[in-house]
């Protein structure tokens, strides 16, 4: 039995750590949201140097070929400090889906520079109805002679730190399909207003922009659920960074803070809140690391370790940052404290690529509960 | 048990209503609700708005009619709340200054104070804020630090308040100061009606986390009052403290009224709002949500309306009412919070790009402020539980 | 507005409350979990004689033709000490069934003995695959010469005080009918083990049982949720009675029990628990107040009313009752004091006559959020 | 990070199944696992299956070996409550004899105490009951009443206890006391060996909710010990607490592993039992929460995993385990009132007329003593707060 992260796992992240601390921890996020996204590519490149954005790509194309638990550290470090970037993305869910599904050439294309952070890769799914496995896209790829044309509009896709390409999802006659589109061959491009200001998303329109098909067509959404096992397991890390941190804070103002003559965590109400927090901060911790070893090791649980990792986090952060403002009293309400911020990033996490009930009903579908496969709630929820 | 109201308050309803229909701001009533940006704007609108209802008669419905009010009845205003909530009116900008400030002159404000304040208070030419909170003293107003010093015959006051709504646009204060060093905690407090315009006042804003600046702080250096500017007693704030709070008859009746109107936005939204192409009320889970929601808002509803029947009966709020702002508060929250949930991704969208009109983000994010201003729930719960069941006290009081 | 009972009801409450404290509070519900049933018909002429049992029953079958608040205070106060009886089974369910479906012969057969507390009424309506609302009853209902013959099995069924008659459901065939059996009909009765041991439960076995047609042939369900709008009504005093007790059962307790050198009301993990009891007492007996009101006066509202009460307080009378034995300790668990017997109540309540999720649903539908209506979840839960 | 046994590992848990097999009562592994009701035959069917397990040596494995035990490791000790779990063994009828007492003679009893007791504590001739809580120190182990005084060269113990495991089955008990009144509340206190079996102790059994009746209250009346029954020093009790609690290196292995155990009935129950009709699984509700139980269950499973990995790599547990009760007794009330609510009506049968074989409503009922024995989740709470969080401490602390 040894359920703890290595030695080497945790020298890295005190490296990560040091250098989010030099970077000035949430001064990042505070730039994105002052309108500074020049400090996205130098977190990137800070990144890249310690060797984070070749981890996860595997070495014939200039990568550590390293596992999932060795990418825990790096997010729970990012996500404790809110680092505004595309590396979930980029290094959970689009490096597994090339490596995965891609053709050696589209490997050797792209992922030698995603290795050394030149490059960093995005998601455009979403489309306007909101759904996540639509019955079909509304966005269509069209056969041409040299491969596909793809056109319609996407929303909702994740471009802070303008990603160089979008793995996006298009029909073709075969059904939902993937493809690699190059970002300058996007039409128009529209900014959205984000809840979470540490975050750029945009609609962006395709018209008869080229496109790449990755792996197999009328698969894409078995693709995209396959990569979500990695990328969920990465989110989850980043969310038990951000929750460490909340329960640090609190801790922390609780006992300096005094009203009716007393630190207000002498008082039950606040000390049982942080308690509470960190309880679920325990859980996450134990949940997120379990998710990385079945994703990293293929376990025959790997899909309930995530899901069920997934579906207690997205809840347990959003919980953790509210009590976190409460406990806080007014000045918790102000901006000038970063945990509204952690509030906004949870919030914005919620329903990313599923919702709670989404991974709850995976849980137990993966887990075989049901006599009948893949039943559905009355109405689709996902 | 009687729900109906009487052939005079629905007159009052009907007079309020079409007076309303004419003189809101122009197509205020079609839905276009947007209030200036711009501080002077904002201040112009809403004086205006103020004057509005002065010139109406509608800007102080409680107050006694030499003053200039109507002497409404505790169902007028619970009437005239419901209706201001319906239209969703612009906020008073005089809110402190008619609700409390007002209303504690006419009790215990000397003659030349009711002279010169009461009718600018209502005609809106005077904004007033309140100056409660300190950086050191939020749920708990014994912890004054601002201190006020005679010399010279006037009174030098020094410290630091937060949280005082309206103080940018204000012209005087409700200021809670120490006058005095005491053992116990509830003396040498003294109110001051602190003239804002003057060079040891200085005013900035409270960024909330929702980008509105509704609050400030307000640094006091050497900023000067006379003993004219006394309210009550040196030394006796604490008691015009009391009897200010005792004036809320009607409660926390907008609040009531506008939980009950939110939860009816949430439900037009789960009503036509799709998220993975099926209307939101068609899945099981939000439907089961709201009605849970739908019953514990509606309860609470029904427990503001015991507690004013009680007020009707005895001509004062019971000890349950101060249930009333704990629940409503956390409700609200709980409202919004389930708002965001069901939205799917998209509704990390705000303002224009938010999937239904009434925006639920800004309105979630506001929301954080109920359960933290006017006393925390963590105090209302102690208060309750020491006032109402009896228990004994916490420590530290 | 006034949202209060009359003072009329607050004397009868008074009243209540006194032959209640006469009776040496939950004395009667301890008797007969002793054993010991003849308290029952103690309790019931007790009650008669103040005349509560006259009180739904019409005048011109000897009752008093009062409304629901006037069962309000009589819920509340037998609620409070648990009462053991049919009181909420007749008068709350088979009169209002009698009263609106019943035949003059059968209202005038029986209501003049239900009034003078002589009889009491009780429901066999669930049989053994535990369904709210079947397909079809397993109990058949064949023609004869003089009515109808009943052969089958009922089960879950109230006997507590010996009734007299049952209202049950059978197949004819129109569909599931409602009939009135006499007990002494009833071929062979089965006694089951309940978790409330203040109630008693059969299985009871029908034989060419002769039925008594109530209302029309066919509309047994719909007469039924006509009944249980009065019954859940009453049932929510019932339960706020109890709730009213745990609250100060437990408040007076914090303040007597002593640990760490305090009265433990004074820690606010106690006090914030009984004040977030007060809290959920305080929106429960507004909101049966309301269903009440709604009931009596027929309002529009009528059925989100009571279902809306049902479905909040079914959850905060368990939740009290749990709470109660957690604040009062170790004492809390043994059964020397009266908290677990409030807390198996609340349990035996919880899905009598439906659950919460069915109250919600029938609070949605009720008031008409959906466009198609009776929409139901995937799986019938009701 | 890794999760396989060390083949020594494997065939210690081989060789323990194997013994099991064989050894477990008649028919137990089929299913027939009835307790006797009446105490006599309870009591010698309890000690009886102790005598096997020690016939097996396997009554007590993490002894040293000179002892009788086997030395065991604690990943071997880990395994040992999994497979006891997993064949739902019969209770340990001198559960504290062996995990509490002699560990603690082991480490601080004189020769003679660990001569005369720690044999016959793992044959099971000796059952032990723990004497620590009082009716006015529950959670609170320093209001202790019960006191010792010197007469005679004997020690007259007077006093009430309550919560007393095993009592009406004990021969002897682990007893605190108070042997002088002093400022300071961790002294003063002395822990006797105390006989049972004498005219000065009375034990009357409590029946809990749930019927059953496994504590007691003793009364001490003039009860006799000698000095060769003191543990430890003097005066110095606290100390031997202290030691006590720190030989439990494996936590609370039993409870985790019975909780998973639990949450896989439930789920059996949720696949077979229909209600309404279909099958509970098939509700969208049920499944929903089932999935958030296993989440939290599997979670809660994989702390005490990560908190016995830090013991395996530091000798032992870390501050983190101390937060293991607390989650696993709450999930525990929270999974049988989850599986109440979904059994519809029927789940208010119990026994033989339940809807599903294991019996729930009785575990429901039991589980509220998970969240009060051994410490309130209330207490467990302040202490995680102050030890863990470095809060600041309690009132009355």
């Amino acid at each position: 039995m040894d359920f703890a992260l290595s030695e080497e796992q945790e020298l890295f992240r005190t490296a990560i750590r040091k250098y989010m601390n030099d970077l000035d921890r949430t001064a990042f996020a505070r730039s994105v949201i002052s309108g500074n996204l020049d400090v996205v590519a130098n977190a990137t490149s800070g990144l890249a140097e310690m060797g984070v954005t070749a981890i996860p790509v595997s070495e014939e194309v200039d990568g550590l070929g390293l596992g999932a638990l060795d990418l825990v550290p790096v997010f729970e470090e990012t996500g404790r400090v809110l680092l505004p970037g595309l590396q979930l993305e980029t290094l959970a869910l689009a490096v597994p889906l090339l490596e995965s599904f891609g053709t050696p050439a589209q490997k050797a294309a792209r992922l030698p520079s995603v290795a050394s952070g030149e490059s960093s890769v995005s998601i455009a799914w979403y489309e306007r109805d909101g759904s996540l496995f639509p019955n079909s896209f509304s966005c269509i790829a069209g056969k041409t002679e040299s491969g596909y044309a793809l056109t319609g509009t996407k929303t909702l896709v994740p471009v802070i730190g303008d990603p160089d390409t979008f793995i996006t999802g298009a029909q073709t006659a075969e059904g939902k399909s993937l493809f690699l589109v190059k970002a300058s061959d996007v039409a128009s491009s529209r900014m959205l207003s984000v809840l979470d200001e540490t975050q750029q998303l945009a609609e962006i329109t395709l018209n008869q922009a080229p496109g790449e098909l990755l792996g197999e067509p009328g698969h894409a959404a078995e693709m995209l659920k396959e990569g979500l096992l990695h990328f969920n397991a990465a989110l989850c890390s980043s969310m038990v960074g951000g929750m460490d941190e909340l329960v640090k804070m609190t801790a922390e103002y609780a006992k300096i803070r005094v009203q009716f003559n007393q630190p207000i965590g002498r008082f039950q109400a606040i000390k049982h809140g942080i308690v509470n927090m960190k309880l679920d901060l325990e859980t996450a911790r134990s949940l997120s690391y379990y998710a990385a070893w079945a994703v990293e090791t293929n376990a025959t649980d790997k899909a309930a370790a995530v899901h069920s990792a997934r579906s207690f986090i997205s809840k347990a952060f959003i919980k953790a940052a509210a009590d976190s403002i409460q406990i806080h009293g007014g000045i918790g309400f102000t901006e000038e404290l970063d945990v509204q911020l952690y509030l906004k990033r949870a919030r914005y996490y919620e329903n990313y690529f599923g919702s709670v009930r989404d991974s709850r009903r995976a849980t137990a579908q993966s887990l075989e509960w049901h006599s009948t496969p893949a039943k559905r709630d009355a109405v689709p929820v996902s | 048990m009687d729900f109906t109201f009487t052939k005079k308050e629905e007159k009052f309803r009907g007079e309020l209503r079409g007076w309303l229909e004419v003189n809101l701001p122009k197509g205020w009533l079609q839905g276009d609700r947007k209030l200036p940006e711009d501080n002077e704007h904002y201040s112009k609108f809403l004086r205006d708005w103020q004057r509005t209802l002065y010139e109406g008669g509608w800007a102080a419905i409680s107050w006694p009619k030499e003053y200039g009010g109507r002497d409404a009845t505790l169902m007028e205003e619970i009437i005239y709340h419901q209706e201001m909530v319906r239209v969703q009116s612009p906020p008073l900008v005089n809110y402190i200054g008619i609700h409390m400030v007002a209303p504690t002159l006419m009790q215990m404000g000397t003659d030349a104070q009711k002279e010169e304040f009461i009718e600018k208070i209502l005609t809106g030419e005077q904004v007033w804020s309140q100056g409660y909170s300190e950086p050191g003293a939020g749920s708990d107003l014994t912890a004054l630090q601002t201190t006020a010093v005679k010399k010279d015959g006037k009174w030098v006051i020094n410290g630091q308040k937060v949280w005082t709504s309206f103080a940018h646009l204000a012209d005087r204060c409700f200021l809670l100061t120490k006058t005095s060093q005491s053992e116990k905690k509830h003396e040498g407090i003294t109110v001051f009606l602190l003239d804002m315009d003057q060079e040891g006042v200085e005013t900035r804003p409270i960024v909330q986390m929702d980008g509105h600046q509704e609050f400030n702080e307000v640094y006091l250096t050497d900023a000067i009052a006379t003993d004219e500017d006394i309210v009550g007693e040196e030394g006796k704030g604490w008691a015009v403290l009391i009897a200010l709070m005792l004036h809320e008859r009607s409660g926390i009746a907008a609040q009531v009224f506008t939980l009950e109107q939110q939860f009816d936005s949430v439900i037009e939204m789960a009503k036509t709002v799709r998220v993975n192409g099926c209307l939101l009320i068609e899945d099981p889970f939000v439907e089961d949500g709201l009605a849970d929601l739908y019953a514990r808002i509606n309860g609470a509803k029904l427990n503001y309306y015991r507690n004013i029947t009680h007020t009707l009966k005895n001509g004062r709020p019971g000890p349950e009412s101060s249930l009333d702002k704990l629940l409503v508060s956390e409700l609200t929250k709980e409202l919004f919070d389930f708002a965001m949930t069901i939205q799917g991704h998209a509704g990390v969208l705000m303002n224009d790009d938010s999937v239904f009109s009434a925006e639920m983000q800004g309105q979630y994010l506001a929301s954080f402020g109920a359960t933290i201003g006017g006393g925390t729930s963590e105090v209302q719960r102690n208060t309750i539980g020491e006032r109402i069941l009896g228990l004994p006290k916490d420590l530290g009081r």
